[in-house]
């Protein structure tokens, strides 16, 4: 890869395909106010929809909007097949063994909160350990903050080296026979950094850990299999991988959500209520309490149909590619700095600092071209700091961007550079 | 009609449950109840050398899941415990000869889960 | 009412408005599978939506699709703004003192908990008592008792007459000085009892109790005040109120909110985070872990636009006039038996029992004509227990029901009634 | 170009601000930054008979925030504490002579909410 120019990689990348399916993009096409075409490279941050995932959510609420499962009339029996099958499409596409094990959530953050609350209380207390890592995002060190402070078991973290990636020189020292949980994410959404699953599970296994995977930058953009991976806990939302809002999922073990207590009470995930206690329904619906998010889960699994056909490997080589063109192109510019490993070795996006410019304004200014990209920590305040800077702007890429597009961004960072030049001072 | 959910049949045992009441001294006896309607279905049953004499039923609930059990405690009658064990949903799709949406299935099914829970000695039949 | 026949209940219904918002609802022209026009009366349970609802979360998705709050770029820029104007609307439509305070949840069952997990905890110890009714839904029930088993406090009830409404005279016997909190259902999702809001304040107050109002059922159908009713929590869910799946809302007071403890953590909810500890952020973002459910917030404002622009005094007065004459003319259908309170103090639905025939087999058989109502215990199982029912089915009413619907529904009531004819044995 | 959020004014004030430092003996010493983007702002306020003879800024963060800092800090000298409490975010937005959407007025905010703070003698304004 090293020795590959950016002309070869560009080369690689199969446009075709690429302009094909930017068709089945509505927001592609959008002008911005400023005249520009849009530039959409803030998609580590929330992917765009293809008119199929509209598509389906615009038929359940013309066609067959009802609640699910306790209806006995047409609707809502229509509205059950179609909220159950979405279930067992992410299954399938994630290799879970059963439809069972996926639990609907918000997205990502709920269901680690899930685990926290409902796990960790079920299994941690003083003298336990949980161990994260530097560079997780805060949906997965807060909750973890939160619960100590109830249950007083120990939080640490692996550290991680000047690259952005994890300092496993150290893992022996922090994860240990007392670490009950070692939660860790799988792809970096600020140094792109793809972490060793396999050894970190091993290593976990090794001393008895159970594992979540923090898998929101991963399952949009290549293929997981949640039992090759052998994750106890896997999350993700649908917003980053061509779905709606307002849902994401929750994988686990099916023995472990079966002998966790229930999260959220109410309608749902009880078997029987009387005014003197409950018990709980079978997994998933004892983790789904109330009416859930029915259009948005019948949009995720018109998003899963919409990859599966795309193909995750090719989502992924097409990433990739671009990506190392894009690590290429923009080291070219003066004065700025990418964040983490090389291009080899990581995610589709691309972070970075430039000289004298502070992030806010770089993403302001690229802004002004229609290149849209994110500026700030990223939700990752401690990898920033571990990393000695305040912020960074991040460029991320999808099945949809173009060489074209990356090139877009390359010159307004120049335009960037130039309008601040002159030293600060 | 086939896609009629209330087709005479079922109607009929419906309203007329063959079967439905206790057994003197039964050799199985199992319960389970719906959570979602609140129907409920107990089965008993007097096996001798692994066959089935003589069967009941009682419960309560909508007309799916009570008509489904007195057919159900007919079928059963002679049929070896090993056989009962294999039956599955096809099994009772085709004996009430309907087709039957996500919501009602649960009603359909309540008696066999009942059943195959007492066949296989099961305190529930796991879903 | 009692001396006015079904005829000039009707007479009084305004038709002519009706037909013309049955036309904003793209799904009231579907035909269904048996060949019938679909006659809904499930609303209860979920609305339908109106083509303008449709159309902004459309909008959202096809023009500014993004992430909120972190973004710099013109499309985050839209996506926060239509956000947060989501929230503005919904503050007005409930008249609360600053949108601050309306915190979005994926409904009113998250709703309850997250109060139940954050004031829950850091109010309620042994000693304590939290006080509900028996009419409530599971929602209002089960986070009170999970929270129980955790933190030792005693959960009560206000028990209901045989007609379904609270027995007030028990009230002083359960709502005492150890009462901190009172949860009650504003109007009955099964009996339709109007509850007496500000007697049961008045009382809370006179103990020092706060209230948590469920109004799942009253804010989609009446205007409702918060800073009238002195609501200390207040809950309900988009999807019951001509808004998208998957959103709701918590009200509470400001200071109240603002001396909670974070829920769930994650993006969003903090000020600042370390490896060490975190400082979290101000309210509404303190309770709003992760990225919210951007679409359904933009879509349940277009829902409270929609609902202004009809307005609520005449929703209200519809259904009343709609709920009154169905009343009277399934009141003769033989065997039939109504729960709940007469016609003129019924929030807009019906609950029956049908002698002979459980409440699944009619809905199956009202759904062969078309007509979709509910059968169950709809989450609320001891207040069935209470009146000494099983099941029930329920038909509920909405701004684009009509006259001729009820009539629909009764004529199938009838066949049922015949179908079922004959003596069980 | 009034919708241009880095004219040259602004641009000018961020690669060369005045009033940036820290005072000898302030009377008034304020901090706070933004949570979302890490800017950070402190002032520092000379007071004589209420009102402001001297004033600094010292902080990090994007040309907005700084450039508006160096901006206020020159129009509060010879105002009264009065005047500065009165302050609000028009007033920045006419200073600025920019529009700017809800996620950079933060930035803009910043340096205003310092000052009220310190002008209020408040430990953090509250939002
Ligand atoms: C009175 C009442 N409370 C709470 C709920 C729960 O609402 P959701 O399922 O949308 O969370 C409902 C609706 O089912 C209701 O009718
Ligand atoms: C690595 C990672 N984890 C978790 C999250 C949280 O996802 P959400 O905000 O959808 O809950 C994100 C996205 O922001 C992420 O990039």
């Amino acid at each position: 890869m090293e020795t590959m120019g950016p002309m070869r990689i560009a080369e690689n990348l199969l446009s075709d395909q690429t302009a094909a399916l930017r068709q089945d993009f509505p927001i592609l096409g959008r002008v911005l106010p400023q005249g520009q075409p849009l530039v959409y490279l803030d998609n580590a941050a929330s992917s765009q929809k293809p008119a199929a995932v509209l598509q389906a959510m615009e038929t359940y609420y013309r066609q067959y909007n009802a609640n699910v499962h306790r209806g006995v009339h047409t609707l809502s029996e229509e509205a059950t097949t179609a909220f159950e099958a979405a279930r067992a499409k992410v299954a399938r596409f994630i290799h879970a063994p059963t439809p069972r094990q996926i639990i609907f959530t918000r997205g990502a953050t709920e269901s680690i909160n899930l685990v926290a609350y409902s796990w960790g209380r079920a299994n941690l207390g003083p003298g336990d350990e949980v161990l994260i890592t530097a560079m997780e995002h805060h949906a997965n060190i807060v909750p973890w903050q939160i619960l100590q402070e109830q249950l007083g078991f120990t939080l640490r973290h692996v550290p991680i080296t000047p690259t952005g990636t994890l300092d496993l020189s150290q893992l022996e020292k922090v994860l240990t026979e007392r670490t009950r949980l070692f939660c860790f994410v799988h792809v970096s959404n600020v140094v792109g950094t793809v972490n060793p699953v396999q050894q970190l599970v091993t290593a976990a296994r090794a001393v008895g850990a159970r594992v979540l995977i923090d898998a929101a930058q991963s399952v949009p953009h290549m293929p997981v299999d949640v039992q090759a991976l052998d994750a106890d806990f896997l999350v993700f939302s649908s917003h980053k991988m061509c779905g709606p809002t307002g849902i994401g999922v929750l994988y686990g073990k099916r023995e472990l959500l079966e002998s966790m207590p229930p999260f959220l009470g109410g309608g749902d995930m009880i078997r029987e209520v009387t005014l003197q206690g409950s018990r709980w329904n079978t997994i998933p619906y004892k983790f789904e309490a109330g009416t859930p998010a029915i259009a948005e889960a019948i949009g995720l699994g018109a998003a899963v149909d919409y990859l599966t056909q795309v193909g995750m490997e090719w989502v992924h080589a097409h990433e990739r590619a671009l990506t190392a063109y894009a690590y290429a192109r923009m080291a070219e510019v003066e004065g700025l700095q990418i964040l983490g490993p090389g291009p080899e070795a990581r995610g589709g996006l691309v972070a970075f600092t430039l000289k004298d410019v502070h992030p806010h304004d770089i993403a302001a200014i690229l802004d002004r071209s229609g290149v849209a990209v994110r500026a700030g920590h990223h939700c990752a305040q401690p990898l920033h700091t571990e990393l000695g800077v305040q912020a960074s702007a991040r460029a991320s890429f999808y099945l949809y961007n173009t060489v074209e597009e990356v090139d877009a961004l390359v010159a307004a960072l120049h335009k960037t550079r130039q309008l601040f030049a002159g030293q600060k001072g | 009609m086939s896609d009629d959910l209330y087709r005479e049949a079922i109607l009929d045992y419906y309203k007329h449950p063959r079967h439905k009441g206790h057994l003197a001294a039964p050799d199985i006896r199992s319960h389970d109840h719906n959570p979602f309607c609140g129907d409920e279905v107990t089965v008993e049953l007097k096996v001798v050398d692994g066959i089935v004499v003589d069967a009941a039923f009682d419960g309560h609930g909508c007309a799916i899941s009570q008509a489904t059990a007195s057919m159900l405690m007919e079928e059963i009658l002679g049929k070896t415990m090993e056989e009962i064990r294999a039956f599955d949903k096809e099994y009772i799709l085709e004996m009430l000869g309907i087709e039957i949406g996500p919501v009602r299935l649960k009603c359909a099914l309540l008696p066999l889960k009942v059943l195959k829970a007492g066949a296989y000695g099961l305190e529930e039949w796991p879903e």
